[in-house]
């Protein structure tokens, strides 16, 4: 029943980007994507400009190439597309290994493939970098509205508790003799997913009125606030990173 | 002053009666009255509602009909009368995973203290002396879905005791304790200035921690009374699916 | 459904985003009063379930977005329109900074699609359906089915919409055939999150019918079962 | 037929260690016999293994080192061999939540031998029998989820009963239970012709129907005698967090 404090992504260090408050990180990231996505697709230059700050977050984050490479294949749906927009692009036409390309295709697919990459990548660090809970500490000192972080809190813990459930009701049954050989094999699988549903609530309200039983009062109490809100000079040092950033894009969209 | 000032009852319950969602109706009338100080066991077969009435003791199920008092508190939707009862009250639940549900057993115990408004060393320290109350101290950095039954039943206690409420009540807290362990929670229980409500099924628990018992059946008192008179009573005890344990003598328990 | 960066331009995500902040604000203006002691842990399972489904996806080759379930109907269904589309933009917002599924550039549209549109279009066939179908478990499951599929079309026909605004890429003629793509696909998912939210929905309401926010409205007779945080299933 | 056959014993755990994937070991190389038709109680302090140890024996949990077999057949991860494995052992969970998940009781039951291939009016008897057998006919309709927890306890002893094991596994069947209930189990126990291991931390109850005990603890076995040896030797329970309660004299009860 633990809210997972580390979910899968979180690589555990003490690097100084992981001692960073949660709310600069995600400032830095979306302040860092949203240049990403300002700056013009033909100036190739910039992306190679975002890809070695990413790069350089990453060494100090002490996560390695292959661990962030590896991960970032969530984009492959993504990838796909940018494969087919040569083919079904309209306008101007090259000739590439004896195929036409639309020239638009091929930028829209350089546009998607760059941008989303690098999306991918700063979130991932960001994952690798924060546990869930310092996620929703950052939102909510970013002022985000506290209904928001209460669900957020909330689905995190019943990810957990569905897991936990789905284990529990699976060792009922292989332990009297079924033998479900596919999920979708078990008598009614939908059925089966109603059931859960149903159990995980009704275990996730006990605990939530457990809880209130204990003074919660919709929001975790300040000790898990972590250690206080971000410093001035914290500040200042993530900011380098999505300042470069407006800096590369400025120039691209100058010089485009 | 003139008058001697009575003090209201801790607990307070008239009249309670409470249909589950589903129609079944658990508690057909409740009365029950605790003073101060007082330790009283709650006994009764299986499916005799004391889980039910527990849960009226804060808030946690209002009643269908009648009303519950604490300290002269009545429950009501209210939420700051229901976090004034809920400080007042400390409930340990039956099933320890509705009680766990952090990261770790130490942040498990300091939730509710925490939600007190204790910070810092004062928090600490009461997280370190219930855990030590419970045997649990060597295992606070663990995560709490990874202990054993009666290991999170011990912690499932300290996150209460942690508290220092000054009512306790208790929903079978000596199942899944090991002898020893069992008797230590006695001993920690009768060292507690505090009024106690104890539901067991263990009548020479009761009979060693309270001086009056109460027998709920099928949702109705049906005897209050000190519990020794209660425990020598064969055909009331055997009226009510209760006996005492072979080669048992009640009148040689050590008084509580 | 969820957008990568660069898929959709810069001013047009932007504009999006605006939207999207605009509404749920006000959602949560709305939602706030719904939130009681038995709809926060609702909201929580809906949005952990929410997740949990949607990170069973697969391409959709020519469309250069992911394919999943939605849930936009079951969250209206059980915790109603406001706290429904909050869950559903929360999971949004925790894919898109942790598992950066969805760009972080693109949230507003991707709220958009799946928070508001999905939800809302859900929210206003159940109204509908609840009041012409009778009022039986068939009637419900007849309304989750055909709420969630109606739901998933008009969602991914938010994505043509925003595409055709500002696309990256023009596809001239081939709008057409993203729509019908988008739809086409959208129309199998819709009959498998169709199934899932009308069993999932009529299990809860057979044994917990006090958890259906959309049945609520159904028996006016007040809350005879008090139950402050109802807690029938606790123990 | 000339020489004697020597059958297999029913449970034959030989140098278990499990480690959890959390990197904790619970069991440091426990060897176990059981003969058939014996009846054995596994004692032990709270974290010592038990459940650990019982989960091993219909294969939920696979041994890192060592090997389990079952009347002669060596557990593995292959699927038919687990198939009859669990068909051949019981097991009731500790905790009534791991062993319930249909949507009514009698459904629930019937799970086990419908699994078995019983069909029709002989699955039925088999569900009345095991339902009336631990008190619970009446609830048969009701959803497991919205009974109490003693309720649940009886249904989950049930709903191995109706599957007629031939070794049956009880992990701490009496907590819980109302004292009637308790002794009405006993009964039920003392009666079946099988093969029984039962964890408990009731000492009078493993007097009552086990001749031989078993302690566990830490993960390795310290002891293995008969019951009443073991009972009255009191610096070994002491060393082992075991206490006979307060006026109990092992002589006196009746012998199993
Ligand atoms: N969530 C629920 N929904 C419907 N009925 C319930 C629910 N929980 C309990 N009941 C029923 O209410 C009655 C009282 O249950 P309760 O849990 O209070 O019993 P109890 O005295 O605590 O029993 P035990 O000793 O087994 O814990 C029982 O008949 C039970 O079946
Ligand atoms: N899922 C788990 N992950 C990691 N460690 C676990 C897990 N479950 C149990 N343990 C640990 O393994 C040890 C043995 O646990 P087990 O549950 O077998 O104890 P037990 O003898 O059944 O105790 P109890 O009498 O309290 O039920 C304990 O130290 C416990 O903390
Ligand atoms: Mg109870
Ligand atoms: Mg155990």
């Amino acid at each position: 029943m633990g809210a997972g404090h580390a979910h899968v992504l979180y690589r555990e260090s003490t690097s100084p980007v992981h001692r960073l408050p949660p709310e600069v990180k995600i400032t830095a990231m979306v302040l860092f994507t949203v240049a990403v996505v300002a700056t013009p697709r033909e100036a190739y230059w910039a992306f190679g400009g975002y890809a070695l700050l990413v790069a350089a977050v990453a060494a100090l984050a002490r996560v390695g190439p292959r661990w962030l490479l590896g991960r970032a294949l969530i984009e492959l749906p993504f990838v796909l597309f940018a494969f087919a927009l040569p083919f079904f692009g309209t306008g101007d036409r090259v000739e590439v290994a004896g195929l036409g390309l639309s020239v638009d295709g091929l930028h829209g697919a350089w546009n998607i493939l760059a941008k989303g990459t690098l999306g991918v990548l700063a979130s991932l660090l960001l994952a690798a970098t924060t546990t869930t809970r310092d996620l929703i500490v950052g939102l909510d000192r970013l002022r985000c509205p506290q209904v928001l972080t209460q669900i957020a809190t909330f689905m995190l813990r019943y990810l957990d508790v569905l897991v936990g459930e789905a284990r529990r009701m699976r060792v009922a049954r292989v332990s009297r003799g079924d033998d479900p050989r596919f999920l979708w094999q078990l008598r009614g699988f939908a059925a089966g997913v109603g059931a859960l549903f149903l159990r995980a609530f009704e275990r996730g309200e006990r605990v939530y009125l457990a809880m209130l039983s204990r003074g919660y009062t919709g929001r975790m109490p300040a000790v898990w606030q972590g250690a206080g809100a971000a410093t001035a000079g914290q500040w200042a040092a993530a900011a380098t990173v999505p300042v470069i950033a407006a800096t590369i894009a400025v120039v691209a969209v100058v010089l485009t | 002053m003139i008058g001697y000032v009575q003090q209201p009852p801790s607990l307070d319950v008239r009249g309670v009666r409470y249909a589950y969602p589903d129609g079944h109706v658990a508690l057909h009338g409740v009365d029950l009255t605790v003073p101060r100080g007082d330790r009283v066991a709650l006994l009764g077969p299986n499916g005799a509602g004391k889980t039910t009435l527990v849960l009226h003791l804060n808030g946690i199920l209002t009643p269908t009909e009648g009303t519950v008092s604490v300290g002269g508190l009545t429950a009501s939707r209210d939420r700051d009368t229901l976090a004034e009862i809920r400080r007042r009250v400390g409930i340990v639940f039956q099933d320890p995973d509705d009680q766990l549900f952090l990261p770790t057993v130490a942040e498990d115990v300091a939730f509710g203290p925490a939600n007190l408004g204790l910070r810092g060393a004062e928090l600490a320290a009461r997280v370190d002396e219930a855990l030590a109350a419970v045997g649990m101290s060597e295992h606070r950095d663990r995560a709490p879905h990874h202990l054993s039954f009666g290991q999170r039943r011990r912690v499932a206690v300290a996150t209460v005791l942690a508290m220092h409420p000054e009512i306790l009540v208790l929903d079978e807290p000596s199942s899944n304790l090991d002898p020893a362990a069992r008797r230590e929670l006695a001993e920690i229980l009768r060292g507690l200035p505090v009024t106690l409500l104890m539901v067991t099924h263990d009548l020479p628990y009761a009979a060693e921690l309270c001086t009056r018992s109460v027998i709920l059946d099928a949702g109705r008192i049906v005897a209050d009374a000190p519990t020794l008179d209660i425990l020598t009573d064969e055909p009331l005890l055997a009226a009510h699916r209760l006996e005492l344990p072979y080669a048992f003598n009640p009148h040689t328990t050590p008084h509580p | 459904m969820h957008i990568s960066n660069g898929i959709i331009d810069g001013p047009v995500a932007a504009i999006f985003a605006a939207l999207a902040l605009a509404a749920l604000t006000f959602c949560v203006l709305r939602g706030r009063r719904d939130l009681d002691d038995r709809l926060a842990p609702m909201a929580g399972l809906v949005a952990a379930f929410i997740f949990a489904v949607q990170m069973l996806n697969f391409p959709i080759f020519t469309a250069g977005v992911s394919g999943h379930l939605l849930g936009g109907a079951l969250a209206a269904l059980l915790v109603g329109p406001w706290v429904g589309a909050l869950c559903v933009a929360v999971v949004l917002v925790v894919q898109a900074l942790v598992f950066g599924d969805g760009g972080v550039a693109m949230l507003g549209l991707n709220i958009t699609n799946m928070a508001l549109l999905g939800t809302a279009a859900a929210y206003l066939l159940i109204a509908l359906l609840l009041r012409v179908l009778p009022r039986t478990n068939a009637g419900l499951a007849v309304t989750a089915f055909v709420s969630a599929l109606v739901s998933v079309v008009v969602a991914s026909q938010g994505f043509v919409l925003e595409y055709w605004l500002g696309g990256t890429t023009d596809l001239g003629g081939n709008l057409a055939g993203l729509a019908g793509t988008m739809a086409g696909v959208h129309l199998l998912i819709g009959i498998g999150e169709g199934l899932i939210t009308a069993t999932t929905v009529v299990t809860v309401a057979k044994v917990r019918p006090d958890l259906v926010y959309a049945l609520r409205a159904r028996k006016p007779a007040a809350p005879i079962t008090p139950a402050v945080p109802a807690a029938g299933g606790a123990r």
